[in-house]
Order: structure tokens, then C-alpha cells, then sequence
């Protein structure tokens, strides 16, 4: 019980890797683009779970300005920018052209 | 029970905003106080729209419902709960429903961090400006969700507006609002993002940063003085809702209540946007010439201002029960103003006494200076035609954004130049 | 700075709204309702933050995550039609493999955790006895500081990506430049 | 409709298809939309927000009116024609006169005319200030409705003391007048050119300089001269494309011959020139009615016509300067009290033929700017 009440870095790391595991099904599973595009935001969010948690873990260690893992989560975060930019712009060009958002249908390298 | 007056008790010496010092009874308090104020200050604001636009149209305004239509909003909002709450039959039902919920939580949620006095804010975050923007950008997704969910033209169109319009201008927003946090790291103290902070910070430097390093501090509040028009989609920026081309934008298809929480969400968010421009460029609650004119005589005199005020307003009141015609029809009128005059003077008078006095006067000048951007809001509509969709892009993009880029630069390099003097003389700040 | 209240519950609390958050992500039929599932769990994320004392980085996941992300996802969800993908299957073929896959990656998790732990606790807390006052102000320095700024380099080539990716999207997203 | 190509004999610059073609979006704007000004409706076929196409659908308010005419005597009809372009009503009745007067070949004694040329004029200037109004409505500056509406008020007062009536007057018979200049009159109308020549300035305040306002209408809605003239396009909108073309100097109806006036022209063609040309015609219009003021003549108000009217055999074209643009009679008499066919060719509905070319391009924002500038009425296009 006292495990329970007393949140730890674990705790973070158990829910980072619910969450990892979440975004696995959604990108392995689903057929719409947009929907396994958000799967890999929640990835990316486990990550970010992750480091941040370990920044605070990390800070315990090594004092208070040791903030690796938050910069890491920045730059994590400048990355999905980047991503869902590219990703969502490739979306729209595939959906002009094939008028549907079905993963499964990305299925030539050219038409 | 004695020790829960103590614990109320402990707060009113302490310094500190009920968030900072952690006490959960106050924070509720100011909590439930910032919402009941924010309520009466839109019914306030719907009222002195209505009267100001009218006047500035040569016509009269609401006239009917109450003397000078005092009463008019109230009526308004009891016609809006009591008519029917339609959600179309094609629309996205859930989401329809959420979407004015999503809309008025991110406008009344900012809140949270708005300071109306050194320890009048709910809490004191130190990423206080940087929450401030978050949140209030998160209202655009009530609105592109509304105007998807109602599965219509033109509030899609509405809302692809909307959602276009507020990203712009952000960035725009952000920029202004980065050079005051420049600005800040210049004090004694250091650079904040906090609210409070920013504010001690002008109080610190001796100058409101509207005319910091004249003339980018002008610049800078300009720039955040059009985008946040901009941002709570008012005119001249109001495409989203442009009456005469998308007929209500993104809130066309809701009714009654759920229509009011947009209006409602709407005019938060002009209060919202306005206390950070008042926060980062007009001194926040500091009064007119904190400085110069110092001394116990002049704090005396700048803390009667609130009770002045509303007595001028029964005043006026009075002045108005005196002009109303002596018909037997316009008696209850007549009376009802005279009433509403007494009601001012008395809390005119309540706040001349000198325990209310101190603690109401930063809240007072906070709400002043907030109250001279929402009558620009009101000018601006009485006065501009409405931008055409790609024009207010062009001058997001094109004009804002290049304009807070060199701003910023220029503030920094500004900034750096004091530093630098400053390092000569040795006196280097670590 | 005051100890935080009622940590376990909302960690309990935040915790609950995101898996519940990410599932619903990957289970809507709707693509707007998955994003709005999604900005759900990244709110509760950022409370998350809030709670590992970095106040800086919750400020940006709401900003740049919830207010910026979000919307581009939403805005081009509106742009597409989506009422043909809803009507057709959701899941596809190798929807089991992937379900398998992701949860041998999950026993992997398991067994890397029960294998090294072996009883001793893996992440003893240091004790934590300053404030989140000086968090963004230590984040700049990490990141700009003349001597302490490890990650100056780093920061510029992120910048690069955005610019790519800014040019990217147009790239792709316009018929004709 | 569907290829923008094959659609118009003149040279329409198609805009590209851009973006997401798939998604061609089509709205239907009116009959209930607040800026069609009545019940037009418009469809719009958008790509985003550019305008690919558009259509009018039109005869919502569809009321027979040249069908009556055949129904009706001479005299009878004349009140109908005010039903047309209620907001210059007078201007139709001065139409419809003048037509069968030309039929019945007399002529409105002069006095009658001086009449006739200010209550016109003062009808012009409250159609153009309803316009003005209405307009900058659309275009979302709500002010100066109110201005012009107050304005308006003063012109409606004097057609209210001098017939009765503020907006469908039945001002004049024909023949000349019903009734003689009520006492004061001229003083009024005097009143009202002092009085509303500093608010035409003060509308151009708030308007002419405006930076959003020249935003919003410079470059919008253009049309060429020429084709302007092709699609049969008048008033304001055709002489803000450059065309020097005004019915009351290129074929002197009533006594406009007797006054000097200018013809304003623009020279883009967009709606900004529009929006001058006519701010300039209201001052013009004040000029006429100054000058008209001061030479009223005195004498008879009703030239001699038989009280049972039966004109020859034959048929008349007539046109004036509405407002709006030409508007024209085209009367069959066939002997009898009733005219055989009344044709008449309304400047709303021919102008709004203009509206697909002028929008073409553009965006939706513009179409409202578009059709506000057109200055149509809902009435005498579908009649």
C-alpha cells in the first residue's frame, strides 16, 4: 500500500510504458493516417513522460539545475512539430491524390 | 472551529496570493469572488456595448427593460436560458455539446494567474504568462470543434477562419509578449515569467514598459493591442462570426444556452486578453505615477479614486432620476434608478473606509485600465470595417510578425547595451 | 514552495485520464473524437509536468502540443473528408500481430524489470528540497548560456529541422508552388 | 454552370484549381442570408474561400407586375411601378410618366418638371445613401447605416409632406403633377442641401480614407468598360468603369438639359470606384437641386390630358437614369385604355448579370462587397 501511495520515478515509468504500449497498437493496428499519426504524438508522449521523470529523478541525484531530461523533452516536443507538420502535409498531398486517408492503400511509390 | 479562524486569520497577514501561501479556503474564496466578478463585469460589459455603440449610431440602445435598459441584460440572459436547446439532427451530438464547455474553460481558466493586486490573484505560477497564452490559445479548439461538430458550411468555414486566424496570430502575440520578458531581466531581481513578477518588475525599474526604451515598448504593446483583437475574433478582425458573410460563424447552428457560453467565453477572453496587455505594458495594478508622486498624502489620494468613482456614477444616477419624465408610467423607472444610484453610493461609500480602502485600490486601477481596452474593443466595432480573410493574414504574417522579429532583436540588443555599460562601470550583474 | 497536496490522487487521477485518453485515441471511429481524446491526455500530461516540478515544460506541451499540434491535426482532419473512412473497417488486416507485438513489447518491459530489479528498489528518490522557481530560468541557461550551455548546437539544429519541416509541408501540401 | 470555361462569351481569368480539388465546396448563400439584401440567393461554388462560379437564383419576390400592367389602365398601373425599386420610387414613377406621356405625345408643363427633377434627385440621394449604408454594412463597418439612415429621414420627411407617403410615393401622374409644391417646400429642400452636405463629408471620414475600407474594395469586384457595356451594364456601375455614359446628358429626359451637372467616372472599375462615383453623384444631385430650387418657375402642374386615357396605336421605349442605372418602359398600346404589353427593363437585373464575371476569383468576402456594390434591389429584379 505504501507503494501505491508514495509516487515514485517508477510510477512514471509504469505509466510511460502503458502509454508507449498504447501508441504501438494504435500505429500497428489502425488504417487512418490521422489516427496513427496521433498514435505516434502518444509515443512521443510516453518518451517525454519519461525523460521528465527522469529529470526529476536525475535532479535528486545531482542537484537542481540538472535538467537534461526537460531539455531533452523540448526537443522531443520540437520534434513532433516537425513531424506532424511534414506528416499532415504528406496527408493532404496522398489524400488529393487518392481521395482516401486509408494507410493500407499507400501501396505504390509513385502514381 | 478556532483553529480554522486562525487558519483564515493566518492569510490576511501573510503577503502572499492564496495560491503561494497554500491556503485552500482563501483560494476558493478568491476563487468563487474572480468568477462572480467576471460574470458581472460581462452583464457590465454586454450592457455598456449595447449603450456606448448606440451613442457612437446616434441611436438610444436598449431603452425599454429597466431604466436606460439597466435591466436588459439580465433579460437577455433569462431569455437565452429559457429557449430551446437545439443540437441538429446530422451534427456530431457529443461534440456539439463539449465544444462551448472546452471554449469558456480556457476563458475563464486563465484567470487562475490574472493579478489584480500584489496578493489579489488565485495563485502566482512562475510560468504565469506563459499558462496565460496556453490556455487562451486553447479556446480555439472549442471553436473548430463547434464548427465541425455542427456539420454545416458555414460554421466549417468558421471555424477553418478562426483556427487559421488565432495561430497566426500568436506567433505575432508571443513575440510582443517575449521582448517584455527581455525587459524584465533588466531589474535588480532578474527575469520572470511570472505575472506578479513582471509587474514588481516595472514597479522596479521605475517605468511601465509601455515606454521602456522608447519607442519599442510602444511597438511591442501595439503589436499585442492588434493581435489580441485578433485573438478573441473582434471587430475588425470578427471574420469567424462576420455577420454578413457567414451569417454567426462557427456558433450558427447553437441556441439558447449553449449559444450564451460562447458570448460569454467571448467577452471573458476580451477581459482575459486586455488584463495581459494591462499586466506586461500598463503597470498592472500599479497607479498612476507609483514614483513621482510618492508619500502617504498621495497614496491617500490615489486610494479614493474607487470610492469617487462609483459616487460619481450615483451621481449620475441621480442626476438621470431627476431628468426621467414625471409620468405616472416611468415611476417604477424613476425609482428603480434612484435605486441603483443608492446601491453605487453606498459602495462608494464602503470603499472610502480606510481597511477597504487599501485593499481595493490595486484592484481598482487593474480594472480601470482594463476597462479603457474594453471600450477600444467597443470603438473599434463602432468604427472599422471588417478585414477580408487573406488581408488579415497578410498583416498577421507579413506586417506583425516581421515588425515583433526586429522588435525583439532591437530589445535585446537595447537591453544588452545597458549590460554592457553597466559591465564597464563593474558592475556586473551575475 | 509548499509541499504539493494529495500527490498520490492526482497522480492516480491524471494517470487514469490519460490511459483512458490513449485508448480512446486508438479506438474511435472518428478521427475529430480521437483528437480530442488525444488533447485530453496531453492536458493530463502536462499536469503530470506540473507535478515533476517542470513548470516550464507543461507550459509548452499546453502551448505548443494542445494549442499548436492539436489544431494543425484538427484543422486538416477537417480539410479531408472523413465520413468514408469512418464507414470503412477501422482496424486492418494484421490487427492481431500488432496487438502481439505490442504485447511481447510489454512482457519485454516486464521481464527487463523483474530481471534487473531483482527485489532492490531501481530509482531510490534524492531528496528534493528546492522549488520550481528556478526551472525555466535553469532550462535557458542549458540552453543558451555561454558556459553552461550544453545544448546550443542542439537547439540550432533543432531550429533547422522546424525550418525543413516548415518547408516540407508547404512542399507537399501545395498543388502548385 | 459546371465548366467556368465554356460559361461566358467574355474573357474570364478562371482561377486555377488549387489545393484540394477533391473537396470543391458548394454553398448556398440566401434566399435567407443578411447580406443578399432580400432574397437572392447565390451559389456559390468555392475552392476554400476563392470563388470558382456562381449562379443567381432569383424571383423570390416575384409579384407579376408587368402582367398587371395589362390588367390595368394607364392610370392605374402608375402606383405599381413604385413597387419595383422601392427605394427609389420616385425614379420609377418619373419613368413610367414620362413613357406614356411620350405615347400620348404632351409634355408635363415646366413647373411640373422643376418638381419632378428635385423630388428625383432628392430620391436619388436616398437611394444611394440606403446603398451607402447597406454597403459598408456588408463589408462589416456597422456606423455609418446609422448616419445615413438618419439622413434618409430627412428626405422621406419631404416626400411625406409633399404626398403623404415616405417610400412608395406615387409622386407624380401623368402628365405632370397631382399636387402643387406644398407651402415651404422650397425652404425645406434648401434646408436639406445645407444640411446634408456636411454629412456626405461625414460619411467620407469615416469611409474614403479608411485603411480597411480601401482594403476591402480596391481591386474587388473589377469589370472592364467593355464588358460592362457587353453585359448591358448601367448607372453608377458602368461609368465607375470608365464608360462616360449618364441617360440625363446622353439623351436629356425631363428638363436635364436645363442643369449643369458633372458625370463622374472611375477608372478601375472596382468596387472602391464605384463607391466614389456614387459619393460624387450625391453631391452632384445636390447641385441640381439647388439649381432646380432656385428656378422653379411658376404656372400650371398638370398639362392637358383626357381624363379617359386612350393613346394611339404603337409602341415606346423610354429610359431615364435610375439610381441605379437605365431604367426603361417599353410600352405596346394597342388602342384601347389598357396598354397591351409593358416590357420594363430594370438596372438591377441587368446589372446583376454582372455579378458571376465580378466575382469570379475572388473570395466570399468579396461576393458580399460584390453584391453591395451592384446595388440591387431584390424588388425590381424579379418585378
Amino acid at each position: 500500500m505504501d507503494a501505491m501511495l508514495h509516487i515514485s520515478t517508477l510510477h512514471y515509468l509504469v505509466l510511460g510504458a502503458a502509454l508507449f504500449l498504447l501508441g504501438v497498437i494504435g500505429v500497428l493496428t489502425r488504417r487512418n493516417v490521422v489516427i496513427v499519426l496521433m498514435s505516434i504524438e502518444l509515443i512521443l508522449n510516453a518518451v517525454n513522460l519519461n525523460l521528465v521523470a527522469f529529470s526529476r529523478y536525475w535532479q535528486g541525484i545531482h542537484g537542481p539545475s540538472a535538467l537534461h531530461g526537460q531539455v531533452f523533452a523540448i526537443f522531443v516536443i520540437t520534434d513532433a512539430a516537425a513531424e506532424a507538420a511534414v506528416g499532415l502535409g504528406i496527408l493532404i498531398a496522398f489524400f488529393r491524390n487518392k481521395e482516401t486517408v486509408n494507410v493500407d492503400e499507400v501501396n505504390l511509390l509513385k502514381w | 472551529m478556532h483553529g480554522f479562524l486562525q487558519y483564515i486569520q493566518s492569510y490576511l497577514d501573510s503577503d502572499k496570493t492564496p495560491g503561494g501561501a497554500g491556503n485552500i479556503f482563501w483560494a476558493t474564496v478568491y476563487i468563487l469572488l474572480v468568477f462572480a466578478g467576471l460574470s458581472v463585469a460581462v452583464i457590465a460589459m454586454n450592457w455598456l456595448e449595447r449603450k456606448i455603440l448606440a451613442h457612437m449610431q446616434v441611436r438610444l440602445g436598449p431603452m425599454r427593460v429597466g431604466p436606460h435598459g439597466l435591466l436588459q441584460p439580465i433579460a437577455d440572459a433569462i431569455k437565452l436560458l429559457l429557449k430551446e436547446d437545439i443540437i441538429p439532427a446530422e451534427a456530431d451530438a457529443l461534440v456539439f455539446w463539449i465544444a462551448p464547455f472546452i471554449v469558456v474553460l480556457a476563458a475563464f481558466t486563465v484567470f487562475v494567474v490574472v493579478p489584480f493586486g500584489p496578493t489579489h490573484a488565485i495563485t502566482d505560477m512562475n510560468i504565469g504568462i506563459l499558462f496565460m497564452l496556453g490556455v487562451s490559445s486553447l479556446s480555439v479548439l472549442g471553436i473548430v470543434t463547434a464548427g465541425w461538430a455542427s456539420n454545416s458550411h458555414y460554421p466549417l468555414i468558421g471555424a477553418l477562419r478562426s483556427s487559421a486566424q488565432m495561430v497566426s496570430y500568436e506567433v505575432a502575440m508571443g513575440l510582443a509578449v517575449v521582448s517584455v520578458i527581455l525587459m524584465t531581466s533588466l531589474g535588480p531581481e532578474g527575469g520572470t515569467l511570472s505575472m506578479i513578477g513582471i509587474v514588481q518588475a516595472q514597479q522596479a525599474q521605475g517605468e511601465w514598459f509601455i515606454f521602456k526604451f522608447f519607442p519599442l515598448g510602444l511597438v511591442g504593446f501595439f503589436i499585442f493591442a492588434i493581435a489580441m483583437v485578433a485573438e478573441t475574433n473582434r471587430a475588425p478582425f470578427d471574420l469567424p462570426e462576420a455577420e454578413s458573410e457567414l451569417t454567426a460563424g462557427f456558433h450558427t447552428e447553437y441556441s439558447g444556452f449553449r449559444w450564451s457560453l460562447f458570448f460569454l467565453a467571448e467577452y471573458s477572453a476580451m477581459i482575459a486578453v486586455s488584463s495581459i496587455a494591462v499586466t506586461l505594458w500598463l503597470g498592472g495594478w500599479l497607479r498612476p505615477f507609483p514614483n513621482a508622486l510618492t508619500g502617504p498624502t498621495w497614496d491617500l489620494v490615489f486610494s479614493l479614486f474607487p470610492g469617487i468613482t462609483f459616487l460619481l456614477l450615483a451621481v449620475m444616477c441621480f442626476y438621470n432620476t431627476a431628468r426621467m419624465p414625471k409620468h405616472p408610467l416611468f415611476r417604477v423607472q424613476t425609482m428603480g434608478l434612484a435605486g441603483f444610484g443608492v446601491v453605487l453610493a453606498l459602495i462608494g461609500l464602503i470603499l472610502f473606509i480606510p481597511a477597504v480602502r487599501v485593499r481595493v485600490t490595486d484592484i481598482y486601477w487593474f480594472a480601470a485600465k482594463v476597462g479603457a481596452f474594453m471600450y477600444l474593443y467597443i470603438w473599434y466595432r463602432g468604427t472599422f470595417p471588417r478585414y477580408r480573410f487573406d488581408q488579415l493574414m497578410k498583416v498577421g504574417w507579413k506586417v506583425l510578425l516581421p515588425t515583433g522579429l526586429v522588435l525583439l532583436i532591437l530589445t535585446a540588443l537595447v537591453g544588452m547595451r545597458t549590460e554592457l555599460w553597466a559591465e564597464l562601470q563593474g558592475v556586473w550583474r551575475p | 514552495m509548499n509541499p504539493p497536496v494529495a500527490t498520490p490522487f492526482f497522480f492516480y487521477l491524471l494517470a487514469a485520464t490519460m490511459i483512458a485518453g490513449g485508448i480512446l485515441v486508438i479506438t474511435r471511429k472518428n478521427a475529430v473524437h480521437s483528437a480530442m481524446a488525444l488533447i485530453t491526455t496531453l492536458l493530463a500530461q502536462a499536469g503530470l509536468y506540473l507535478m515533476l516540478y517542470a513548470p516550464f515544460v507543461a507550459g509548452v506541451q499546453i502551448i505548443l502540443y494542445a494549442g499548436g499540434i492539436m489544431v494543425l491535426f484538427l484543422f486538416v482532419i477537417m480539410l479531408i473528408s472523413i465520413e468514408r473512412a469512418e464507414k470503412e473497417r477501422q482496424f486492418n488486416k494484421q490487427w492481431l500481430v500488432g496487438i502481439v507485438a505490442a504485447g511481447a513489447l510489454g512482457g519485454l518491459f516486464i521481464a527487463v524489470y523483474t530481471t534487473t530489479t531483482k527485489g532492490k528498489i531501481l530509482f531510490p528518490e534524492g531528496q528534493l528540497t528546492y522549488g520550481e522557481t528556478q526551472n525555466t530560468q535553469a532550462i535557458g541557461s542549458l540552453l543558451f548560456d555561454r558556459g553552461a550551455g550544453q545544448y546550443m548546437f542542439a537547439f540550432e539544429i533543432a531550429s533547422l529541422l522546424l525550418l525543413v519541416a516548415i518547408i516540407g509541408a508547404v512542399v507537399m501540401a501545395k498543388k502548385r508552388i | 454552370m459546371t465548366d467556368p470555361n465554356t460559361l461566358s462569351p467574355l474573357d474570364l481569368e478562371t482561377p486555377d484549381k488549387t489545393f484540394l480539388d477533391a473537396n470543391e465546396l458548394v454553398i448556398n448563400m440566401g434566399p435567407q442570408h443578411p447580406a443578399t439584401h432580400g432574397v437572392l440567393r447565390v451559389i456559390l461554388r468555392l475552392d476554400g474561400e476563392k470563388v470558382m462560379g456562381l449562379e443567381c437564383v432569383i424571383g423570390y419576390l416575384h409579384r407579376g407586375v408587368e402582367k398587371i400592367a395589362e390588367n390595368r389602365t394607364y392610370t392605374m398601373f402608375n402606383p405599381y411601378v413604385d413597387r419595383m425599386d422601392y427605394v427609389a420610387a420616385v425614379s420609377n414613377g418619373l419613368g413610367y410618366c414620362e413613357a406614356v406621356e411620350k405615347l400620348l405625345n404632351v409634355e408635363a408643363p415646366p413647373r411640373a418638371q422643376y418638381i419632378r427633377v428635385i423630388l428625383t434627385e432628392l430620391n436619388r440621394i436616398a437611394s444611394h445613401q440606403l446603398w451607402l449604408g447597406t454597403h459598408a454594412l456588408d463589408i462589416g463597418a456597422i456606423t455609418p447605416l446609422f448616419y445615413t439612415f438618419r439622413d434618409r429621414e430627412e428626405i422621406l420627411k419631404i416626400f411625406e409632406k409633399y404626398c403623404g407617403a415616405r417610400l412608395t410615393t406615387h409622386a407624380f401622374r401623368i402628365g405632370g403633377l397631382q399636387y402643387e409644391a406644398y407651402e415651404g417646400f422650397e425652404k425645406d429642400v434648401k434646408n436639406f442641401v445645407n444640411f446634408v452636405k456636411p454629412k456626405i463629408d461625414e460619411y467620407e471620414e469615416l469611409l474614403t480614407t479608411n485603411r480597411i475600407w480601401l482594403e476591402r474594395t480596391k481591386g474587388v469586384g473589377k469589370i472592364s468598360g467593355k464588358d460592362c457595356i457587353a453585359l448591358g451594364v448601367t448607372g453608377p456601375v458602368l461609368r465607375a468603369s470608365g464608360v462616360k455614359w449618364d441617360l440625363r446628358k446622353a439623351q436629356p429626359y425631363a428638363n436635364y438639359k436645363n442643369f449643369e451637372f458633372e458625370i463622374p467616372t472611375g477608372e478601375n472599375g472596382d468596387t472602391y470606384d464605384r463607391y466614389i462615383v456614387r459619393m460624387i453623384e450625391m453631391r452632384q444631385s445636390l447641385r441640381i437641386i439647388e439649381q432646380a430650387v432656385e428656378g422653379i418657375p411658376e404656372g400650371p402642374i398638370m398639362a392637358k390630358v383626357p381624363k379617359v386615357m386612350k393613346p394611339p396605336v404603337g409602341e415606346i421605349y423610354h429610359s431615364i437614369e435610375a439610381p441605379k442605372g437605365e431604367l426603361g418602359y417599353f410600352i405596346v398600346s394597342d388602342g384601347s385604355t389598357q396598354p397591351y404589353r409593358i416590357r420594363v427593363r430594370p438596372p438591377s437585373f441587368v446589372n446583376l448579370q454582372a455579378l458571376d464575371l465580378m466575382c469570379r476569383g475572388q473570395l466570399v468576402a468579396d461576393v458580399i462587397a460584390v453584391i453591395g456594390t451592384l446595388d440591387i434591389v431584390l424588388g425590381e429584379v424579379d418585378r
